[in-house]
């Protein structure tokens, strides 16, 4: 196995005196997903909140190519953000409901790539393309989008800064069985494009057995087995 | 359970909510009340002052609707005096004054000048207070020394040094300096005499006893309402009401709609506009006078334009004061020529009224320099327009509209003022910064039944109340000059002279006189107006006939 | 109960607060305040005072001491001795003259509350029954012209109709029920509109609720329905605007004091602002807004109360 | 007879020019004793028809056909039979457990007042729930019934709902999405509850729901919904495992278990709905006539389907 | 930006999907169109602002100058709206005084809005002390009745139209402020923002891009409907003798100035009070339909 991407090092959190979890460690490999599996509540959302930096864990280490976030700077942790991203579970509220589609698309490539007018539109039109969406969906509103199309809409915006982890938190829980399917086939797709890692958090087994290299149950606030499910590493 | 989960259960809490609040408010009423009974106050208790309103049917009762709210009824430090005094006729002054201004004796039945710092005064014999013990030298004494001590614009006035009861009814009074007018200043209302019972043994004031045609019955703090009852062994002979209940009600509007209803039946200075139309209803006559008090614009004179006589003069040309009298005072008020009423005894009378007059108008303030060049309406002079702005204050209703009127009419004259309506203390720093032109305010004329403490204040150098910042060698030495003199005709004579020179020199311009409308029901009779009184003067004749 | 401390102490706080800003407030006014406690106790208005009658009046009431002290005076005795000052133009202790016109204020706006409240929430109950049919139109299109009425324009009108015109009440007055009812039917004017509208809105967002699906479903007469499910869960938004309405109804009784002459706080602190009569407005301010806090915890409570979902630890 | 009989039934919900097409022309039967499934994708209309059938939709919907129960229409009830049935006869579990209670109603209450309106009393009735909350897992209920609905948890919340519904043995359960908005763990659970209530009670029951587990597991005929009509009908064995529509065919393979392999596309627009067969620009073996003519719903197999080629399959 | 990116996909779309922009391209004036009351507002709104744009044109007099002899007329035909009690005529100063009113009242809400949003954001974002201190201060202002508040600072100022602004703002901000807060509480835990967050956008691009344009539209509806209130309180102070100059004309001014003639010459009151109940009417119409247009989530109409 290559040398991980993210690797995290005996986390643990805690609100007041009681603990959400604690002694959570794990790697992840390039162009591996992970399945961290765990019921409601038991603390998953929290873990991955706290590998893309959203929160703070009160214990513990997360490296990022063998480097601590945690102990970083503000503006250095700032330069490894785009590398580190996160989908959320709730696509309703994943994009600015008063930007356009395509403006939220294209937002992180604004913020991050010097890109002229032209250029920002052209690289637009081609995430929208690898993700599948048509023109139709990004002149919309998100109001007027569905799940679904919020949902690669987010893809296509996190993958213009082409990184190598994404932490998806329960993405297709709020969705349908049909357009379930499509998200996770798309986010196959990414990851054999790109050779992306991905942290997939859910809480049906099923979905993590069909697309993960390895699932993590997290149990009691701490992980109690990693399955390696018998799909070996694409890379 | 049931019942907590009732949706009217949440209607029920807001309204016990309420119910609490309104009845705190009640119970912290008889708390006050409890309060006040412990701290030896006669005051009635909200109730009973309620019930008194209701029975003001009573035939010789009359329900009043002064002007001011009703604060204190403590005599001695000036808060109370007045409404004391004059409104409520519980207490009386020394030294009385006849509609000319001149004095007449009151509760001293005569005084005189023994040397140029020592008076003596003859008191009235059998005067009681209406606690029944006499008025004697004492008392009065009493009376005077502590308003003398409490009150410190009196004691300025009087300059006091000594107060001797010389027997029962002669009270020997020793001044500083000389000062002529201490009778007069004896007539003011703050020096009204009360028997010492008026005070408790911790010598707090508790209420007014006093001499006069009415005696205080009660006072509710709460309500502000205050009730005086007839003084049946008044000295001065029969006294005609029955009973007088006296209401605060500061907003004339208010006290117009509570005659019209019925509510009160006697009210002054209800709006000038509505003078007419309540005057018109059947049952009410509106009275209109002039009292001792006007309306006067102060010209700052160390602001370079108004330096210029010729422009002070232009300005008094310009306004229309018959206009203003007529249609912003409602004739409540007259065009004024000098400070003085013509009725005052020591008035110039050969002085009359400036007349509107633009084209003389304009050739002062052409000859001055000022004409308007540039064609805006504004003269203008070395490129600077003649930018004015008039400060003044809104407590006296007809100041405003007048300040409003005089600008207009200055603006045809080609000068333009900007008004500020202010409250005193911006106007008191302004002065005190010196940034102002014009200042339009109402002054008391007759504090003292006699010209020189008016015209000592307001027109000699550095005069404590000589806004304009007027100095004439001539008006100084006139007045003090006059001032040592003890002969009234020769003092007058004097003080006629300054008139004429500040008539002509305009450092303040005497708009109008101050009016006062009577507001009465028909019912009411026997009211006599008095001029010297400083709003109205309740006298003991009125009475009500049905 | 951890809650109830807090919340007490975050209103004394704002208590401090307010009153150190009216202090310092009314402290920077132009004019000097020995001025202006001479020109409305001793000389008059429109007199003018000598150096040697500021000067005795200056130090009488420590004006010469620089502003912290004279503020950490006033809040030390008021700690201390519950002593708030005494009014330099009534010359009485602020404490005591609050007393006599608290209650008649508390009157007016507690009457003016009810009105309100009893108004508002039937009249926006109705409103929201009979959503869209005329008699719904009728009542918004008038509490809406109601509301964008000047309220002393409103006071007068109302004066010169059941007063003047009719002669049913007393133009002014204090003291008995019936001089209660013009002011506060007229300061209440504004306050039932904002509430009729807001239990107008919340009704009916709460009859498109679930629930009230369900209870339908359940087979529950529409009254029931309506006064069980709807009633309760549409009073939360408002309970919370009649405690902001405390605000308006004290803000607004000033001027409807003033046009009743009513003995209350409203007319007492702007006399007292305009004469300079710090100790007073000082008093008047500690009292306004602790009723008002006072109200608002009120509410508070009342709305853990109302809704089970709350509960303060 | 059939206890439920559902002819050509629409619902368009007006939304400015346009309608919004809910439900076009929907038959269906449901026979006494037998679970009716009606299963499809969130806006599939399926809960719009639940809610149709016992009028309980806004009044701005324009619904069409008829509603046959016991002989009845139920579109032609005056109001006061219509509650009659309410709850009654026909009681419904509303989706989303947690907005069909009262927050601020304690679920005692909730439950009693389905007994207020039918003449029952109420120890009696409360003591017929307490059973039947015992029944459906529910420990110490009398406890539970001096909570408020906040402090149950999503199942708990679930199974008191059913419990009401079930108080009165209604002849048709109406269970509206009982699996949306429940943690995992509760939706497991749901299927133990469903499946012990069709034992226990034997009563007709029309579950909608778009799990395809649950329906598989408890019900016993199916009709899949897409695009607001109906596009496959039959007993849920046939319909799940051995499905003929493209549509259902293509939801049972998107299921993870079953490949994960995605369904190409969306549902169309509903304001705007293409000519031919709403399916068709994500059908997978398309043919000109689907582009054009709307297919009609036909006999197939035992069951209904609505498509062109149903003959090929 | 987002124009040329609209033209560059128009071009695409024509071929692909014209409906669909059709019909969600054009929705706010769409809404804006459907609402009949507010269409009224507005074009009422459009004539006051008219009439108070072009008021020194149209005015048939100087509003300043007097007449005493003609004072306290009805309405007749050299004076339409009467004259008041110096003889100036009503009509004219009605318009001049639209002017004064309307423009205090923007810059009112204009300054409260701009300190509310700025100090509600700072709270909102940045929780912690900046929060806790801006709370408290946002308390203690919102613990004052307005009016009374108002009074005091007027009595600090003196009299004069900027100083009314600046009383009034002091007055109103912490009610946006309020709002502003409560809002950024909300949508800063909100998904796309912390998408933004974790892009590795700063915090300004965060609150300017994303925060404000997402918090601001219930401020929008409070400060339409408080244009109107702005104009009430002006008049109370009016009222209170501590509003503007007595020359300027002003509605609240005027309407206090002619309370005394309100049963001699009632035109006085009639027509400027009318003239404020109007405005505010229109601005409390025009505030909840923006409430429906911005949130269409909001049903129904709450005002009128």
């Amino acid at each position: 196995m290559s040398f991980p991407v993210l690797t995290v090092n005996e986390l643990a959190m805690k609100f007041g005196t009681s603990e959400v979890f604690k002694n959570i460690s794990f790697s992840v490999a390039r162009g591996e997903t992970l399945g961290l599996f765990g019921k409601s509540g038991s603390g998953k959302t929290t873990i991955g909140r706290c590998i893309v930096g959203l929160e703070k864990p009160t214990g513990g280490k997360i490296l990022v190519h063998g480097e601590d976030i945690l102990s970083m700077g503000k503006k250095e942790f700032r330069k490894l953000r785009p590398k580190i991203q996160m989908i959320f579970q709730h696509p309703e509220t994943s994009l600015d409901p008063r930007m356009k589609a395509f403006e939220n698309l294209i937002e992180p490539l604004k913020i991050h790539s010097g890109l002229k007018q032209d250029s920002l539109l052209k690289r637009g039109e081609e995430l929208a393309e690898l993700t599948g969406l048509r023109p139709e969906h990004l002149v919309r509103y998100p109001g007027h989008l569905s799940g679904g199309e919020i949902q690669r809409i987010v893809l296509a915006r996190i993958m213009a800064l082409s990184p190598d982890f994404i932490v998806a938190d329960e993405p297709t829980s709020m969705l349908d069985v049909s357009v379930q399917a499509q998200i996770l086939r798309l986010m196959q797709k990414l990851q054999r494009e790109t050779g992306v890692s991905y942290l997939l958090i859910s809480h049906n087994l099923e979905v993590l057995r069909k697309v993960c290299h390895r699932i993590a149950y997290l149990e009691n606030g701490t992980i109690t087995s990693i399955e390696n499910i018998n799909r070996g590493i694409k890379t | 359970m049931k019942n907590k989960n009732s949706p009217f259960f949440i209607l029920l809490i807001i309204l016990l909510t309420c119910a609490i609040l309104i009845t705190s408010g009640c119970s912290s009423k008889e708390e006050n009340n409890a309060k006040e009974a412990v701290s030896g106050m006669e005051v009635a208790s909200g109730s009973d002052a309620v019930s008194q309103q209701e029975g003001d049917s009573e035939d010789n009762t009359l329900v009043l609707g002064e002007m001011w709210e009703i604060d204190s009824i403590n005599t001695i430090n000036g808060d109370g005096g007045t409404l004391i005094c004059e409104k409520a006729a519980v207490t009386e002054t020394l030294v009385g004054a006849n509609e000319d201004f001149s004095l007449k004796p009151g509760l001293a039945s005569s005084w005189k000048q023994l040397d140029e710092n020592t008076w003596e005064f003859k008191l009235r014999e059998n005067v009681t207070f209406h606690d029944g013990s006499e008025m004697t030298a004492e008392e009065v004494k009493f009376t005077l020394e502590n308003v003398i001590k409490a009150n410190t614009k009196v004691a300025s006035m009087l300059k006091v040094d000594t107060i001797e009861a010389v027997d029962d009814h002669t009270l020997k009074i020793k001044t500083k300096e000389i000062n002529p007018i201490l009778p007069g200043i004896l007539h003011y209302p703050d020096t009204a005499i009360i028997s010492p019972s008026s005070f408790d043994e911790s010598e707090e004031f508790i209420k007014p006893i006093g001499t006069g045609p009415y005696k205080f019955e009660s006072f509710d703090e709460q309500t502000r309402i205050l009730t005086v009852v007839k003084n049946e062994n008044w000295w001065g002979g029969k006294v005609g009401l029955d009973k007088m209940i006296l209401k605060g009600i500061p907003d004339p509007n208010t006290r117009a709609m509570a005659i019209e209803n019925g509510e009160v039946d006697f009210t002054v200075d209800v709006p000038y506009s509505e003078t007419d139309r309540i005057d018109a209803i059947d049952g009410i006559t509106v009275e209109k006078y002039k009292t001792p008090r006007v309306y006067k614009l102060d010209i700052n004179l160390k602001h370079e334009p108004l330096e210029d006589i010729r422009v002070r003069q232009a300005m008094s040309y310009a306004i229309d004061r018959h206009a203003i009298a007529e249609h912003v005072l409602y004739n409540v008020g007259e065009a004024a020529a000098g400070p003085f009423l013509p009725t005052m005894v020591w008035a110039n009378k050969s002085l009359s009224p400036y007349t509107r007059d633009l084209e003389e108008a304009d050739e002062l303030l052409t000859a001055a320099g000022w004409v308007d060049t540039d064609g805006d309406g504004i003269r203008d002079k070395d490129g600077k327009s003649l930018n004015l702005n008039m400060m003044t204050y809104s407590a006296r209703p007809g100041l405003p509209p007048m300040a409003e009127a005089m600008a207009a009419q200055l603006k045809e004259a080609g000068i333009d003022v900007e008004i500020e309506v202010m409250e005193m203390g911006s106007i008191y720093d302004r002065k005190e910064k010196g940034d102002w032109d014009l200042y339009l305010a109402a002054y008391n004329i007759a504090m003292v039944p006699d010209p020189e403490y008016i015209l000592t204040n307001w027109y000699m150098t550095n005069g404590t109340d000589n806004g304009p910042g007027y100095s004439n060698q001539k008006v100084d030495t006139l007045i003090t000059e006059a001032r040592k003199i003890t002969d009234l005709e020769e003092r007058y004579k004097k003080f006629n002279e300054v008139e004429a020179i500040v008539n002509e020199e305009q450092p303040m311009i005497i708009v109008a006189y101050y009016g006062c409308a009577i507001v009465k029901k028909d019912h009411v009779k026997g009211y006599v107006f008095d001029p010297t009184a400083h709003d109205y003067r309740i006298n003991a004749g009125m009475y009500i006939e049905k | 109960m951890k809650y109830l401390i807090k919340r007490a102490g975050f209103m004394a706080f704002t208590v401090f607060a307010v009153c150190a800003l009216t202090f310092f407030l009314m402290n920077v006014i132009p004019g000097g305040t020995a001025e202006l406690i001479l020109k409305h106790t001793l000389i008059g208005l429109e007199e003018s005072a000598t150096e040697e009658q500021l000067s005795q009046i200056s130090s009488r009431y420590n004006l010469d001491d620089p502003l912290y002290l004279q503020f950490y005076w006033w809040v030390k005795e008021a700690v201390l001795r519950g002593d708030i000052g005494t009014s330099y133009i009534y010359n009485k202790p602020v404490l005591y003259l609050l007393t006599l016109r608290l209650p008649a204020t508390v009157q007016l706006a507690g009457a003016s509350m009810a009105i309100a409240t009893l108004a508002g929430v039937s009249l926006g109950i109705y409103s929201a029954l009979q959503e869209n049919r005329i008699s719904d139109h009728i009542l918004r299109i008038v509490t809406l012209f109601g509301v964008s009425m000047p309220g002393f324009w409103i006071a007068l009108i109302l004066i010169i109709i059941f007063s003047l015109k009719l002669k049913l009440v007393q133009v002014s007055g204090y003291g008995n029920l019936e001089n209660l009812i013009l002011p506060a039917a007229a300061l209440s004017l504004h306050s039932v509109a904002a509430v009729m509208r807001v239990t107008r809105t919340s009704m009916l967002e709460t009859l498109g609720q679930e629930y009230i699906r369900f209870a339908k479903a359940k087979g529950l007469p529409v009254w029931k329905i309506i006064s069980r499910h709807a009633l309760k869960n549409a009073m939360l938004p408002v309970v919370t605007v009649i405690g902001f309405q405390m605000g308006n109804l004290l803000g607004g009784a000033v001027v409807i004091e003033k046009i009743f002459a009513w003995p209350g706080i409203g007319s007492l602190l702007v006399d007292s602002i305009s004469a300079r009569d710090l100790p007073m407005v000082q008093g008047c301010v500690l009292a306004i807004v602790t009723m008002f806090l006072l109200v608002n915890f009120i509410v508070d409570i009342l709305y853990t109360h109302l809704d089970p979902r709350i509960r303060y630890g | 007879m059939s206890l439920l009989e559902i002819r050509g039934l629409s619902v368009e919900f007006p939304a400015g020019e346009n309608a919004v097409k809910a439900v076009s022309n929907v038959s269906f039967e449901v026979e006494e004793g037998e679970t009716f499934g009606l299963i499809g994708e969130s806006g599939s209309g399926k809960s719009v028809i639940g809610l149709a059938l016992l009028r309980l939709l806004p009044e701005s919907a324009v619904i069409s056909g008829e509603v046959i129960f016991q002989g009845q229409n139920l579109f032609s009830l005056k109001p006061s039979e219509l509650r009659n049935i309410r709850g009654k006869k026909i009681s419904l579990m509303p989706q989303n457990p947690a907005g069909a209670l009262n927050p601020v109603l304690k679920n005692g209450l909730q439950i009693e007042e389905v007994f207020e309106e039918r003449r029952v009393d109420k120890k009696e009735g409360m003591k017929r729930s307490l059973k039947l909350m015992k029944k459906l897992f529910l420990t110490d209920p009398e406890k539970l019934c001096t909570l408020y609905p906040h402090q149950l948890s999503g199942g708990m919340r679930q199974r008191l709902i059913a419990c009401m519904s079930l108080s009165f043995e209604p002849e048709l359960l109406i269970a509206d999405e009982p699996t949306k908005g429940l943690d995992p763990e509760a939706k497991a659970g749901a299927v133990d509850l469903f499946t012990k209530i069709k034992k226990e009670y034997g009563k007709t029951m029309l579950l909608i729901t778009h799990d395809l587990d649950l329906a598989l597991e408890v019900c016993d005929r199916i009709a899949v919904m897409y695009a607001g009509e109906i596009v496959e009908l039959n007993e849920a064995s046939k319909v799940l495992n051995t499905p003929v529509h493209p549509y259902t065919k293509g939801l049972i393979s998107a299921q993870p278990r079953n490949g994960l392999v995605p369904l190409r596309g969306q549902s169309p627009s509903r304001i705007k709905l293409p000519e031919g067969c709403f399916f068709n620009e994500r059908c997978r073996c398309s043919g000109i006539e689907c582009s054009k003519k709307h297919p009609e719903i036909k006999k197939h197999k035992g069951g209904w389907v609505r498509c062109h080629f149903q003959s090929l399959q | 930006m987002v124009d040329t990116m609209d033209n560059a996909f128009a071009k695409k779309l024509k071929k692909e999907d014209v409906l669909i922009t059709e019909v969600y391209g054009s929705e706010f004036s769409k809404r804006l169109f459907q609402r009949k009351d507010m269409l009224f507002a507005l074009v009422a709104l459009l004539l006051f602002t008219g009439l108070a744009l072009f008021a020194p044109f149209i005015s048939p007099y100087d509003p300043n100058a007097n007449e005493l002899r003609n004072k306290n007329l009805s309405p007749s035909e050299d004076h339409l709206l009467g004259t008041d009690y110096l003889g100036r005529d009503l009509l004219s100063r009605i318009l001049i005084g639209a002017r004064t009113s309307l423009s205090i009242a923007f810059g009112v809400v204009l300054i409260s809005l701009i300190t509310g949003t700025a100090l509600g954001c700072a709270a909102g974002y940045y929780g912690g002390i900046v929060d806790e201190g801006i709370s408290r201060v946002i308390d203690v202002f919102l613990s004052f009745p307005g009016v009374i508040f108002a009074l005091a600072i007027m009595g600090v100022l003196g009299r004069g139209v900027f100083n009314l602004m600046l009383a009034l703002s002091i007055v109103q901000w912490a009610k946006y402020a309020r709002v502003m807060r409560g809002q950024v509480l909300s949508i800063k835990k909100q998904e796309f923002v912390l998408s933004a967050v974790t892009s590795g956008a700063d915090d300004f691009y965060i609150i300017r891009r994303h925060i404000v344009p997402n918090a601001i539209a219930p401020l929008i509806v409070l400060a339409t409907i408080d244009i109107g209130h702005v104009i009430l309180s002006i008049a109370t102070l009016s009222f209170l003798g501590i509003g503007l100059p007595a020359d300027v004309p002003e509605w609240g001014a005027m309407l206090s100035a002619g309370k005394e003639f309100m049963r001699t010459a009632p035109y006085q009151t009639i027509f400027p009070g009318l003239a404020i109940t109007f405005v505010v009417v229109i601005f409390s119409i025009l505030g909840d339909g923006m409430r429906d247009i911005l949130d269409p989530n909001h049903e129904g109409g709450e005002i009128y």
